[in-house]
């Protein structure tokens, strides 16, 4: 390795323990793994590294935010509804338990077979679905209740009707919610975190990132559309923005991986579901306690500082 | 997939690379125009109305009192944080960008009063890279806010934007919550916010601040979806309203509060200025 | 006048006074037409005397809420959209000023000509007329904006996409948006007060009525058809259910009864609204001033003594 | 108009005057019941599944710990603020409602647990005037929700209800925001409520209380809508889907938050008390 690259990954490697890497793993017991992922970062992400993530990220066989949720909550009620129009099955909400404390959960839904996915419309929600969300977040806010949003889906549907029903607007007062609450907030990228249709659930105070997510603000192959116009140059395209989560947890994007089992989650999803546990639990437990006016300033300020300029 | 759109109506404006389109030829009846003659009529064709895109020099130069705007932060620049090359490097796309427009940015900001009522101001150049939404946009934009919130007088946003900038990656996408976070501490402070969207308002920009002002105008004509109409059309194959996303059918279906002619809106932002500023 | 009636009638008299009878007008100079009010009010009014409020409060040359607002307003700037599905025209919402104070207004609205009240569904409202309003509310409570209302509504409209919209739902948190607001407000029945359509936008630590209009649980059709099955019966109804205003005020319903020009607002729409804006600049001048957690106190006390009951 | 179908359901559903139909015969399947049979099936058809009504009584002892329900003002009584006369007088009504039901009014309320969570109850009986609430109603679902408040455990309404009751006028109406300020009370006292929707949940009950729970639960089947389905056809003359109104098509329409068949509605209830129970 050269000089440089070897003193750019040690600047890194400062960067992240200061930045609580690997948050969710306890680190007593937990040296294996951090070794392996310490291992994976230490290099700059490779092109292919990077397409691997967007391939795990899209794995049909990965978990999903109902796996996760059967798996973490105990006394799981789903809310539905907007309690205007609809209730938009690719974004689920509802209330559980973690260790015994409440929470409210919300978070985008794909769907397992064709059936299911073609119900949850492949995890897009609409403006009915943002809205959802919005009023379950004030039905949290309002009861002290923590939020936690598993992020998880290609965008925000692109449709006719979406964009009648004010898609962009839903988004941006979804955000406005969630820059409001005075509960603790966590969200995870479970696996796609694509644009809009992701943020709008992810202002919250510790944002988490699993090792194979991506988190975009454009698709490898819209972007590859726009560049080169052509869609086959998604890999390309995706090796030029960088979604993986070393990246984002290297521009202060994220300020947590959290770790899959060795080959990904798709493969286990109970050992995926407990790593996730412990990361929500640590990252719910730092923030307990802290006042709600406290929490809304420091999540307006991580937000605020984001972006590179001179 | 919707994300797409961010950046391609940047590439759907863009004048055709063989430049058979005069830019000054009216896209609704065909009507050709000097610059001269559309600057004097801001930019509006005097036959059908339809509205060319107006700059942002343009726009303040209309918008506000003679000699009252004074620019704030006009040396801020982006960085390329991913070291992003397509078919060009970033940092040349923004160079190019700088040289074509006389502009550090997407946006100009700045106080000024208009109808003689103080305002902070946020306006947006469609013409610098698709008027696309990078650090520097959200930066400029928030400070805006806090200006706004520390001189106590109402924010006045002018949108025209093809979304989030492609080239910044994930820090593009982080524009969005910027800015909502600085709308939500300006309104915390008691602050008020007017929207102008103007031809186009789409992706990034509109779910994000474009559509948190306390009170929204649009152009007419103007273009505002979140989803752009090409990609609708590829991804859902519907056959598009003749009107799909245009400021008209965004006020029939309850996002705007008006639309207003490009004439009217120095008068009409003045009445709302008058209207905010006199609360308890 | 028999003795036992007489005594009825000082007692009410009384309590009107107490209740700030005639809270619009101005005591001086306005003698006469108060003396022409007690007088009205001095007997019990008849069932022709509430079949005739009944009949005004729908005169279709009665002034509705934009002749007052384009009247009593100035810098009037319509409020347009619920930031969701529609604009629904039955229901109007804006800024303007009174005295130079800016006030937000949220109103139903008849219409003058048949396309007016087809494109204003005769001021029926759909639930996302309500929910126009309140996203108005909020906005004039975010900005410390006194609330105007005026109610002039046969009901919320009764369909099948207003159901299914929520028209229930909408009126319930349109309520509960009111007994949650921190500014002052006003509202004033300025025609027909119909049922839920009315009450959700009447939640007001003041509520006025206008002399000749009235506010009830039921249209007097409605009644009728219930419980005689001949809508033709309407008179009789009202007769029994008493929606006129002197009943109103005396059952604790209303705080004050707006006076109109003798022969009712209908004939002389300047004078009606000179009338109007004195009661509503009244009103607004006595709640000045008062917190907002004082305000939403004493409101909701008002609301919830409402009832009688052994 | 519509405010007409606040009080159209009670007739709609009470027995013809000639007594042709058997009480207890499904209107659904048809089957026939014992009031016996019914009652340990807790009025729920073995056949179908249809609901029928649940007097409130039945109702508290199916939803509530056995021997925990302590009733709350059990003796306020209604005046007639009007004199109201129809065909008879309202004070004859009310005796009448009294004697045929065994309750002093349309609603039952009072402490109790389910699951071992303490909560408050407030349960609605339909076969009191059907379920219309006046004066007392709103008093007592009031003072249900300050006695959550004070003892700092949710509420839970069961509603089934044709609207405000016309007998007692304007005061009727007025019971709407009385409920709706009482909630208000409660939630800024860090309290809760779960309302549950039973058939028919109609009129001013829709539009005040029963739509105001932190949850919505419905029993199958029930009618939940502002306007009867007989006041809609009437006045828009549109053709009325099947489910027009129903649990389940509200449930679509994103009103409601589950369907909750009758037999699981104690266990569902107990989760969500202990949800709301352990906030911060
Ligand atoms: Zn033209
Ligand atoms: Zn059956």
């Amino acid at each position: 390795m050269p000089g440089e690259a070897e003193l750019r990954l040690r600047e890194r490697l400062t960067k992240l323990r200061q930045m609580r890497l690997l948050g969710g793993a306890n680190l007593q017991g937990e040296l294996e793994r951090l070794q392996r992922q310490l291992d994976r970062i230490a290099a700059e992400p490779t092109d292919e590294e990077i397409w691997r993530s967007v391939e795990l990220a899209r794995h049909q066989d990965r978990p999903y935010t109902l796996d996760y949720v059967h798996r973490l909550l105990d006394d799981w009620f789903e809310l539905r509804g907007d309690r205007a129009r609809a209730d938009d099955a690719a974004l689920v909400t509802g209330l559980g338990r973690i260790d015994g404390r409440t929470v409210a959960l919300v978070g985008q839904q794909k769907g397992r077979d064709i059936k299911e996915r073609t119900k949850r419309n492949f995890g897009m929600a609409y403006p009915e679905g943002y809205r959802k969300a919005m009023r379950v977040m004030e039905l949290a806010d309002r009861h002290g209740f923590p939020l936690v949003s598993l992020v998880d889906t290609p965008g925000a549907y692109p449709g006719v009707a979406a964009e009648q029903h004010g898609q962009g607007g839903a988004i941006a007062h979804s955000q406005a919610t969630m820059a409001r609450l005075g509960v603790p907030t966590v969200a995870c990228v479970i696996g796609e975190g694509g644009s809009g249709g992701a943020i709008a659930l992810a202002v919250a105070d510790r944002v988490l990132m699993q090792e194979n997510a991506i988190y975009s603000v454009i698709s490898p192959e819209g972007c590859a559309a726009i560049l080169w116009r052509d869609a086959s140059q998604a890999r390309r395209a995706a090796a030029a923005f960088k979604p993986d989560a070393p990246h984002c947890l290297e521009l202060g994007v994220i300020d947590a991986i959290v770790p899959e089992p060795p080959a990904g989650a798709h493969v286990d999803h109970d050992e995926a579901a407990r790593l996730l546990g412990e990361s929500l639990r640590e990252a719910l437990d730092e923030l307990e306690g802290i006042p709600g006016d406290e929490l809304r300033r420091r999540r307006r300020a991580k937000f605020r500082a984001l972006g590179v300029f001179v | 997939m919707s994300s797409r759109i961010d950046v391609s109506i940047e590439h759907k404006h863009a004048p055709a690379p063989d430049g058979k389109r005069h830019p000054n030829t009216c896209p609704s009846c065909s009507s050709h125009y000097r610059d001269d003659e559309l600057d004097s009529a801001l930019w509006v064709c005097s036959q059908c109305g339809h509205h060319f895109p107006m700059r942002a020099r343009a726009r303040i130069a209309h918008l506000t009192d003679d000699g009252t705007f004074a620019e704030a932060d006009a040396d801020v620049r982006s960085e390329d944080p991913l070291d992003f090359f397509d078919l060009r490097p970033y940092s040349e796309r923004l160079a190019e960008a700088e040289l074509a427009t006389g502009l550090g940015e997407a946006i100009v900001t700045g106080a000024a009063t208009i109808g003689g009522h103080a305002c902070e101001l946020a306006v947006m150049d469609f013409a610098f890279m698709g008027g696309s939404m990078g650090s520097v946009v959200g930066e400029k934009f928030s400070r805006a806010c806090d200006s706004a919130a520390e001189r106590g007088a109402p924010l006045v946003s002018v949108s025209a934007s093809g979304g989030a900038r492609m080239q910044e990656g994930i820090l593009a996408l982080m524009q969005l919550p910027k800015t909502v976070c600085a709308i939500a501490d300006l309104h915390d402070a008691g602050g008020s916010m007017i929207s102008v969207l103007a031809h186009p308002t789409t992706g990034g920009v509109l779910a994000s601040f474009a559509s948190l002002g306390d009170v929204l105008l649009a152009e007419p004509g103007a273009l505002m979806s979140f989803a752009g109409p090409r990609v609708v059309q590829q991804t859902t194959r519907e056959r598009l309203p003749e009107d799909f996303g245009l400021a008209e059918s965004n006020l029939r279906h309850g996002h705007v509060d008006a639309v207003v002619p490009r004439p009217e809106l120095p008068d009409t932002i003045a009445k709302l200025l008058g209207l905010f500023g006199n609360a308890r």
